[in-house]
């Protein structure tokens, strides 16, 4: 199973930033993001799970749809990236990666002694709104403010249209 | 727990997918593709958390709290780059990021 | 023990008329102005003759030695704990008889000038010069210390410079002022030095601790310190060198001829009479040293000056501007001067050159005075300098032409007049010392009375020119200093120099020595019979002569070319290869750097600006392989 | 409030008094008054500093005030004079009264101008009651900044430029300054113990040789910047011949004296073994200055570059003083500052007006001005006199200080290096002569300078003042000289307490 | 919740409310008049800053996530005061014609990041940290690309979020790996476990750089320039103060109570991007001609200079940070309020602009000045002693080396500093901007910052304060 989720994440991701066609891209993310939850899965974290698949994979991805609806044509495809670009990128990319796994696989890991605690609903919920150690109900207020701001953020960014239709004089020549 | 699988594999898979990402974010043109290329480095951290948190500290739940709320500031982060980004289609008339540099140097 | 605090007077009264006619003379009115500046020096010379009486005839003498008297003495300046300036007056022999000389001229100068210069603008700056001069001269005579000295130096330096400029809009006039600043300048720089070596050696500037026979300049004199010279020697050597500057010696003497432009008794004053001796009394002040501790650097004085008086008399025979004559034979006699004391030894009768160097200056005061003076009333007779353009203007000047033929007889060493008696004895201390620099001066002394007669006949006698207006001769106030100082001039030579001014201020015996006096009358003689053979009368025999020594008399004519190699000392080498190009490095290369410093930031800044480029996916692949980088570097590279 | 802040609060008041009147003349007024009151306490501090010396006082420092300031870095508001912060206040006073006089007839923004003027003193004054390296080095840039806007606003020819550059070196200089302050400062308890700032405290430990190698470079050539050592002197032509009078007055006068009173207050007095250690570099570099500045002087064409190259001789002569470590030679720095501060204030001021009256500086272009207009010539020769010092002026006094004091070196490098900066009164005096000669004398070259005016009252208050103090200096220099030996005394002390030589 | 939680949390509670508030005004307002709201936003938070001087008791509330001490809720009060400041500044710009719909929505996202900010600062947990961090970023970008109609505007927006993306994901990647090493989130129990293995500094590298990010340290600042230019002037100036001024603080915080096992290689590090950081930050801005993009890059070599502070890991080093991003709000912030101001009623942004404005606007020709020497470090004005005590701090642990290359640094930013000095008096334009008159408003800020300016730096008591707060590694 393990084998399976992560060759499609791989496989896919690496589509992802590929692909050619936009849409392409984004439908592998998706499966990404899906592959991603089914991880979570077996790593018996269900709520994360569920989370991953409505809000990422329903939420985001629905969302980067809609403005590829909005802002390019589905059948469009990319030209090609420059050599150089993609060459360096991925130098950087690669080096990167491979200094990071080298270090991971140095490092001796030691897993906790304590026993595991059994996640279930109601210990997340409790949890969330627990005030004590270990609780999450002040994150969880101020990601709410976060929601809003980006809300009111995004509507007032992307909103058309106003009192002043003219476009005020451009002053900046870098 | 998976039998089998230690714990340095999810983290491979994770590094992998997050360099995925960040080569996604230098060579894709497209603003929105670029915005991909971060929710798959996003996802790949959340990977890292919930596996350490499953492997290594089962007794607490705090990984798996971070990965639930990188994922609603991803949320609220692509709203927003979104809306940005259908702002920069009506100025600029397109969203290819190299098109996008007015200002420089 | 008589009290000369008064003589403090000598020095501040001039100081005090200078101030008041500087600051308030052109509210004067001129004549008030002469009057002022002339009551003022008669006081002081009055003063000063009553000091000499005091000294020599009123004063104890101690063990037959005149004493040095400090007559007043203050710290100027503080500098070390040994060394400090001060500002005070010393009485011995040779500074008395230095402040009658220089009252005697100066006051003869003043009540000429008030004739000579009688409606020339800036009459009231010109009595206010002359104040200022004798001020600095009366300082330098009585300077109690060595530091004083050099000061007073400096001062007679610019008052020099300000009365040679005077007529400060004639150009030919300012480039002398200047140059002879310059010059002086540059010798006072090597009595600095030589002052510097000097106090550093013997912690003290003062003049009575520096000679005295016991004193550390002498005694602590030292081995060879380089060049095979001692310190002492060296600092000597390097203290004569303002000596050589000031009494325009070889090879500092190309000032003197152009200090001419200034006015006439200026000259007389100054570049006759007394500044230029300055450097006599200079190496006479510091006689003991120079003669027990330094006899190298005496010797380079005796050689300095016999050089500088034979130059001078040859170039002296080739001129035809009379004050130039004039000029040249200053030289030539300080040379004398100079001679003289580099050939004497230091006490009693071995001292003889320096009793004779200080008795010529003191009969050369007198009648080198008095030629200048005469000059001074010819040129104002003629309005011109040349002698080529006189002539038989015995008939207009009477009272000018006895003066002026009675101070050439007394150059030409006739007796007895003053000038035989003194420059006998050179001739004698000369003898005894050094053969060789005794024919020079023989020589010398020939060629002194031919140039002397050689102006005193084409002035006075040949062909009469035609005069524009006929000339007249000159009023009271300029004759009666001629008459004056030609009385001085025949009879001091009948002071008894030995007895008052020697090297060790004990008296002691001299006679004429007919050995020496003989033949040298008849050289001043045969000197003056050519003279008068090629210059009485309009003859051709000058000319003749002339072209048969082309080259010689070219090179005489021309002053052996010494201007022309100053000239280009400072106008290529100061200018041209020195200033210049540390102007042009300064501007380019120093100041450049500083430009090229700022030039590469601007550059550096231009070159790094597609790091900015506006990309955001470059700004992304920067921000990664910057973390990527930094990352390698510390968890591996530099922990 | 202590006598030695008044120095501080009273420009800062004239300065407030100038921003709230509206009309120029009473801007002058308003500055002439406020600079006169300045004089005459800077008098009443000579007077009150001689009287306490008479009375026994025998502390290194006078008038002390000492406050706390931030008590961690332990910085103080300390104030404290000897005799020769006394001097170059005088000084200050002096030159600064004598340039609002020389700048009488700015009509251009007078206000700024005589605001930034009395800022720039305000820094000056500052910086010489200042015991404490922290307000020393605040009071300093406070000088040094206002000399921009004086320069660039009020300035002539390529203003701008000189400005930049001027400003730039000088704050050059005091980036080192600031390191070598810091560097002192930790290393100014070597034993433990508090830290600190103050002078008079440092002076008391001995820093250690390994940190004094590096400051003492740091600090002196920082301070050298400002003082024209070669080769940093270049701001110095270019921001003279671009400066206004009052500036040029100030600046040559008073604000290079900075640098050399830094030098010795701060790098000899401080760190002494590592001067004495390193000094033969700078002192062939000050020597070189001196040698220098002279030569470049003599084929200028410009009057101010002229007088800026002299100021980087006579400048490099107070260094060279000072590098000399003992006592007359140091006494020679001291006074040479104030004798140049003084004459080529002087200087400056007769050049400003010179140019006033026939609009350019350049001296092929003017010829026999002496017939026209005799009392500004008159009192250019008297400058130029005591510049290239003549007895009885104040240039003299210093020169030959200096000369008997470095001669009295016992090491032969000192000495012959000594000879080679005596020969540059002869290289003044063919520069000093030349102009004067070019200048001055002979016939007027130009019809249009036939019917200039002489100097007018302001014009003479000014010039008057700063002759009659040249003068006073020259001819009487004894209780001067006196009065800043005493003060020298405990410095020498420290600095012969480790001097090899 | 109680009174002491109320007065501990008091700035983030106080400013939740003022947001709701505004939120409420604005239902209830009339779409064409928003004076009302302005006046109101203006008073709120005139009144939250004042409150937030309230002395309040130390502690920790929800099981350590929120941390109040002493020094962070003087930062949260230094930067209240620059968020007012910047408030003040922009009343002016929200009356302009095309704003005048968003006026609420503009304090809002204002506030909204000022919120996360100080929930950042007062972080005990990397949770809390982080989503203060994204608080604090993502609002910001909606309001960088506020002028809808500037293409300049929306490129500024998207590059910000773009590259914050990014940012936080290499930082997330650290912190995952923190994570790992450590097991806990919570600030005092990494500091006690953590240890130098690769992994951990591989880790911290990465969690460096996204702070880096914030502060803009090169090589992490390309996007600064661009951003500054493009967003509205009171945006950058918000930006370059009181976004930079936090993370300024917040990292401080975490260096000195999380990673001082590691104090080495975060001093290597710092040391090697403080010298970056002011050398290229001076050499961009020689070269600028747009006056937003020249104090960008300005802040940029600004940067450098507070690293002076961070690399000692002192008690002095972590007071004259503190103190000089003080000193810096009312420095810079004084220098974008006249070009704001300018800008406003000339519409003219470039340094050539400004030729001559000393002859037309005096005053503010001289607050510009003071807050460019204030900057550039000149006496008697605060900048002076802000880095006086910054270069002490490096001094202290013997960085000498670094300290002369700072103050030569300091040299070349004179320069550029002085160059618009130049402009303003030296220079004369045939066009210069004409003569006018700001509104209260902005006079008001114009003179806080003044004063700020001036007085901050005599004042020793609040350097004394400051210092009493901060502690060291």
């Amino acid at each position: 199973m393990f084998v399976l989720f992560s060759v499609m994440i791989i496989v896919f991701s690496i589509l992802t930033v590929t692909t050619r066609r936009i849409l392409r891209a984004a439908t592998y993310l998706l499966l990404v993001l899906i592959s991603t939850s089914g991880l979570y899965f077996m790593l018996n974290y269900q709520f994360m799970a569920a989370v991953q698949l409505t809000l990422y994979a329903g939420g985001i991805v629905v969302l980067i749809i809609f403005s590829i609806l909005l802002t390019s044509h589905i059948s469009q495809k990319f030209e090609p990236v420059g050599l150089k670009k993609s060459v360096f990128s991925a130098l950087a990319a690669i080096t990167g990666a491979i200094l990071s796994i080298v270090t991971i696989l140095d490092y001796k890991f030691s897993a906790s002694v304590e026993a595991a605690k059994e996640v279930d609903m109601r210990l997340i919920g409790r949890s969330l709104l627990s005030v004590e150690y270990d609780g999450y109900v002040l994150p969880f207020e101020v990601i709410s403010i976060l929601l809003l701001a980006a809300m009111i953020a995004a509507i007032i960014v992307a909103k058309k249209g106003g009192p002043s239709k003219t476009k005020t004089p451009n002053y900046n020549k870098g | 727990m998976i039998t089998g699988v230690p714990v340095q594999y999810f983290l491979i898979l994770a590094t992998l997918m997050f360099f995925a990402g960040i080569y996604g974010f230098l060579t894709r043109r497209n603003l929105i593709t670029m915005l991909m290329a971060v929710e798959l480095i996003l996802n790949s951290v959340n990977i890292n958390f919930m596996a350490f948190n499953r492997y290594l500290y089962p007794h607490k739940m705090e990984g798996m709290f971070f990965s639930l709320f990188v994922i609603a500031v991803a949320a609220s982060e692509a709203a927003v780059a979104i809306a940005i980004i259908i702002n920069i289609y009506r100025r600029f008339a397109t969203i290819n990021v190299e098109d996008v540099n007015e200002m420089k140097y | 023990m008589i009290n000369f605090s008064y003589t403090i007077w000598i020095l501040l009264l001039p100081f005090l008329v200078f101030l008041l006619l500087g600051l308030a003379g052109h509210k004067l009115k001129p004549k008030l102005s002469g009057l002022i500046g002339t009551t003022g020096l008669g006081i002081i010379t009055f003063l000063s003759y009553l000091t000499a009486y005091q000294y020599f005839f009123a004063s104890e003498k101690v063990d037959g030695v005149f004493q040095k008297i400090i007559a007043f003495n203050g710290v100027w300046l503080q500098l070390t704990e040994n060394l400090h300036i001060d500002i005070g007056i010393l009485l011995d022999p040779i500074s008395v008889m230095m402040l009658v000389v220089v009252t005697t001229v100066s006051f003869m100068v003043h009540i000429y000038s008030i004739g000579y210069m009688h409606g020339e603008k800036g009459f009231e700056r010109f009595f206010a010069f002359l104040s200022l001069f004798s001020f600095s001269m009366l300082g330098l005579v009585v300077a109690t210390n060595i530091f004083q000295m050099y000061i007073f130096w400096e001062l007679v330096g610019v008052s020099s410079y300000l009365l040679i400029g005077f007529y400060y809009t004639k150009p030919s006039a300012v480039r002398a002022s200047k140059k002879a600043f310059i010059v002086t300048r540059f010798a006072d720089m090597g009595f600095l030095i030589g002052i510097l070596i000097l106090s550093f050696n013997t912690k003290t500037f003062d003049f009575i601790t520096l000679t005295s026979l016991t004193g550390p300049a002498i005694t602590q004199t030292g081995g060879a310190a380089f060049m095979g010279l001692s310190v002492i020697t060296w600092s000597m050597i390097f203290v004569y060198m303002g000596g050589v500057g000031k009494s325009a010696m070889f090879p500092f003497h190309i000032w003197l001829p152009d200090a001419m432009e200034g006015p006439t008794p200026v000259s007389a004053l100054i570049h006759a009479a007394t500044m230029v001796v300055a450097g006599v009394y200079l190496v006479a002040r510091m006689f003991p040293i120079y003669a027990i501790a330094a006899p190298d650097a005496l010797n380079v004085v005796a050689y300095v000056g016999a050089f500088s008086s034979l130059l001078a008399a040859v170039i002296a025979c080739t001129q035809t501007d009379i004050k130039r004559v004039l000029a040249y034979s200053t030289m030539s006699q300080i040379g004398y001067m100079m001679l003289a004391l580099g050939v004497s030894g230091y006490g009693g009768h071995d001292g003889l050159g320096y009793m004779a160097s200080m008795f010529h200056l003191f009969t050369h005061a007198m009648f080198k005075a008095l030629l200048f003076l005469g000059a001074g009333a010819i040129i104002h007779a003629v309005h011109s300098n040349y002698m080529t353009e006189m002539g038989g203007l015995r008939k207009y000047l009477p009272i000018t032409h006895a003066t002026f033929l009675i101070a050439c007889l007394t150059i030409a060493g006739i007796p007895p007049l003053s000038g035989f008696f003194s420059k006998d004895e050179i001739l004698t201390a000369a003898l005894h010392h050094n053969k060789l620099l005794f024919a020079v001066e023989y020589a010398v002394a020939g060629l002194t009375a031919f140039y002397m007669f050689r102006l005193y006949f084409s002035i006075f006698w040949r062909k009469e020119t035609h005069y524009h207006h006929t000339p007249h001769e000159a009023p009271l106030t300029m004759t009666i200093p001629l008459i004056i100082l030609a009385i001085g001039s025949v009879f001091s030579g009948f002071i008894p120099f030995s007895e008052l001014v020697t090297s060790d201020s004990m008296p002691f015996e001299s006679h004429i020595e007919m050995a020496v006096a003989i033949p040298s009358v008849l050289i001043g003689i045969a000197g003056i019979g050519i003279a008068y053979i090629m210059y009485k009368k309009e003859t051709s025999i000058p000319d003749r002569l002339a072209t048969t020594f082309k080259y010689s008399y070219k090179w005489a004519y021309n002053k052996f070319y010494i201007d022309e190699v100053y000239l280009y000392i400072t106008k290529n080498i100061i200018f041209r290869y020195i200033s210049t190009p540390i102007a042009w490095f300064d501007r380019h290369i120093v100041d450049g750097t500083m430009n090229l410093i700022a030039f590469t930031t601007q550059l550096l800044s231009f070159r790094i600006r597609n790091y900015q480029s506006g990309q955001l996916q470059k700004y992304g692949f920067v921000f990664v392989t910057g973390a990527i980088a930094l990352a390698i570097l510390f968890a591996y590279l530099w922990k | 409030m202590d006598i030695l802040t008044l120095f501080v609060v009273i420009p800062v008041l004239t300065i407030t008094a100038i921003l709230f009147v509206k009309d120029i003349k009473h801007v002058r007024v308003v500055s002439a008054t406020g600079m006169g009151i300045q004089l005459i306490l800077a008098a009443v501090l000579v007077f009150m500093y001689l009287s306490a010396r008479k009375a026994g006082a025998d502390e290194q420092m006078l008038f002390v005030r000492d406050y706390l300031w931030f008590v961690n870095p332990n910085i103080h508001y300390a104030v404290g004079v000897d005799g020769i912060s006394v001097v170059m206040i005088a000084l200050t006073s002096v030159v600064l009264f004598a340039g609002i006089f020389a700048s009488w007839e700015v009509e251009f923004l007078t206000k700024e101008f005589f605001v930034s003027l009395i800022l720039l003193a305000t820094g000056v004054f500052g910086f010489f009651i200042s015991i404490d390296l922290f307000t020393m080095f605040l009071f300093y840039e406070l000088a040094v900044i206002p000399m921009y806007l004086l320069i660039g606003i009020w300035g002539s020819g390529p203003k701008e430029y000189s400005a930049m550059k001027l400003t730039l070196m000088l704050m050059g200089g005091s980036a080192l300054i600031l390191a070598g302050l810091l560097g002192i400062y930790f290393n100014s308890a070597p034993e433990g113990g508090q830290l600190t700032f103050n002078i008079l405290e440092i002076a008391k430990v001995t820093i250690p040789m390994s940190a004094q190698r590096l400051f003492f470079p740091l600090t002196f050539v920082g301070f050298g910047v400002l003082g024209a050592l070669f080769p940093f002197h270049t701001w110095s032509p270019d921001g003279h011949a671009s400066a206004p009078t009052a500036v040029s007055m100030l600046h040559a006068g008073v604000l290079m004296k900075l640098g050399g009173y830094g030098a010795f207050r701060v790098a000899i007095f401080l760190m002494p073994e590592a001067a004495a250690e390193l000094s033969w570099i700078f002192i062939i570099l000050t020597a070189t200055s001196v040698v220098y500045g002279a030569f470049g002087a003599i084929v200028q064409k410009d009057l101010k570059y002229i007088n800026a190259y002299s100021s980087v001789s006579h400048c490099g002569l107070v260094l060279f003083a000072i590098l000399m470590m003992n006592q007359t030679a140091l006494n020679g720095a001291v006074i040479q500052m104030i004798s140049h501060g003084l004459m080529t204030a002087l200087f400056f001021a007769l050049i400003g007006m010179l140019y006033g009256r026939t609009h350019t500086r350049m001296i092929n272009e003017m010829g026999g001005l002496m017939k026209v207009i005799p009392f500004l010539s008159v009192c250019y020769v008297i400058a130029g006199l005591a510049s290239l010092g003549l007895p009885g002026l104040s240039g003299f006094v210093a020169e030959m200080t200096i000369f008997v004091g470095a001669f009295q070196h016992t090491d032969v490098f000192h000495r012959v290096v000594t000879i080679v900066a005596v020969s540059s009164i002869v290289i003044t005096a063919v520069y000093i002569l030349r102009v004067v000669a070019i200048l001055l004398l002979g016939p007027t070259t130009d019809e249009h300078h036939e019917h200039l005016t002489d100097a007018k009252w302001f014009e003479k208050v000014s010039v008057v003042i700063l002759i009659g103090s040249v003068a006073g200096i020259g001819l009487a220099p004894y209780w001067l000289s006196s009065m800043i030996g005493t003060s020298l005394q405990p410095i020498v002390v420290k600095i012969l307490a480790t001097n090899p030589f | 919740m109680s009174l002491e939680t109320f007065l501990i949390m008091r700035h983030e509670l106080l400013l939740t409310a003022a947001l709701l508030v505004v939120l409420v005004a604005e239902l209830f307002s009339h779409p064409d008049k928003k004076g009302p709201i302005i006046t109101l936003s203006v008073v709120c938070f005139g009144i939250i800053t004042a409150l937030g001087f309230i002395p309040s008791p130390e502690g920790e509330l929800f099981g350590g996530m929120y941390v109040a001490s002493g020094s962070r809720l003087m930062m949260k009060n230094i930067l209240n005061i620059g968020v007012l400041l910047v408030i003040l500044q922009s009343v002016d710009w929200l009356r302009r014609g095309e704003n005048s719909d968003k006026t609420s929505e503009y304090f809002i996202l204002l506030v909204s990041t000022l919120i996360g900010m100080n929930f950042m600062i007062s972080s005990g947990h990397f949770l809390m940290f982080y989503i203060g961090l994204e608080l604090a970023t993502i609002p910001i970008a909606a309001l960088a690309a506020f002028d809808k109609y500037r293409n300049n505007s929306a490129e500024a927006g998207i590059k910000l979020i773009l590259i914050s993306a990014l940012s936080s994901g290499i930082l997330l990647y650290g912190l995952s790996m923190i994570y790992g090493t450590t097991g806990t989130f919570y600030f005092n129990e990494i500091a006690a476990v953590f240890s130098d293995s690769n992994l951990q500094i591989l880790g911290f590298i990465f969690f460096f750089t996204g702070m880096a990010f914030k502060i803009s340290i090169v090589p992490f600042h390309l996007w600064t320039a661009d951003v500054y230019e493009g967003a509205p002037i009171n945006i950058t100036a918000y930006l370059s103060v009181i976004s930079k001024g936090a993370a300024i603080f917040i990292f401080i915080i975490v260096l000195f109570t999380v990673f001082p096992v590691i104090v080495g290689t975060w001093q290597k590090a710092i040391y090697l991007l403080s010298i970056l950081t002011m050398t290229i930050g001076n050499l961009f801005a020689i070269r600028q001609q747009n006056l937003k993009r020249f104090l960008a890059f300005s802040s940029i070599s600004q940067a450098g200079y507070i690293l002076l502070g961070f690399v000692g890991g002192n008690q002095l080093g972590m007071a004259s940070v503190i103190y000089y991003v003080l000193v810096y709000i009312f420095s810079n912030l004084g220098a974008f309020g006249v070009v704001l101001a300018v800008s406003n009623a000339s519409g003219k942004e470039n340094i050539d602009d400004y030729n001559g404005l000393y002859h037309t606007n005096p005053k503010l020709s001289l607050i510009m000045m003071l807050a460019l020497f204030s900057l550039a470090g000149i006496p008697p004005v605060a900048g002076y002693f802000g880095k006086f005590f910054l270069f002490t701090a490096a001094a202290e642990k013997g960085f000498f080396t670094l300290v002369i290359i700072a103050v030569l640094n300091t040299i070349i930013s004179l320069y550029y500093y002085l160059l618009i000095v130049k402009a303003m008096f030296l220079l004369k334009s045939e066009t210069p901007v004409e003569k006018f008159r700001s509104t209260l408003y902005t006079r008001f800020a114009l003179g806080l910052c003044v004063a700020g300016i001036i007085v901050t730096g005599f004042a020793s008591t609040l350097f004394e304060f400051i210092r009493n707060l901060s502690f060291g590694v």
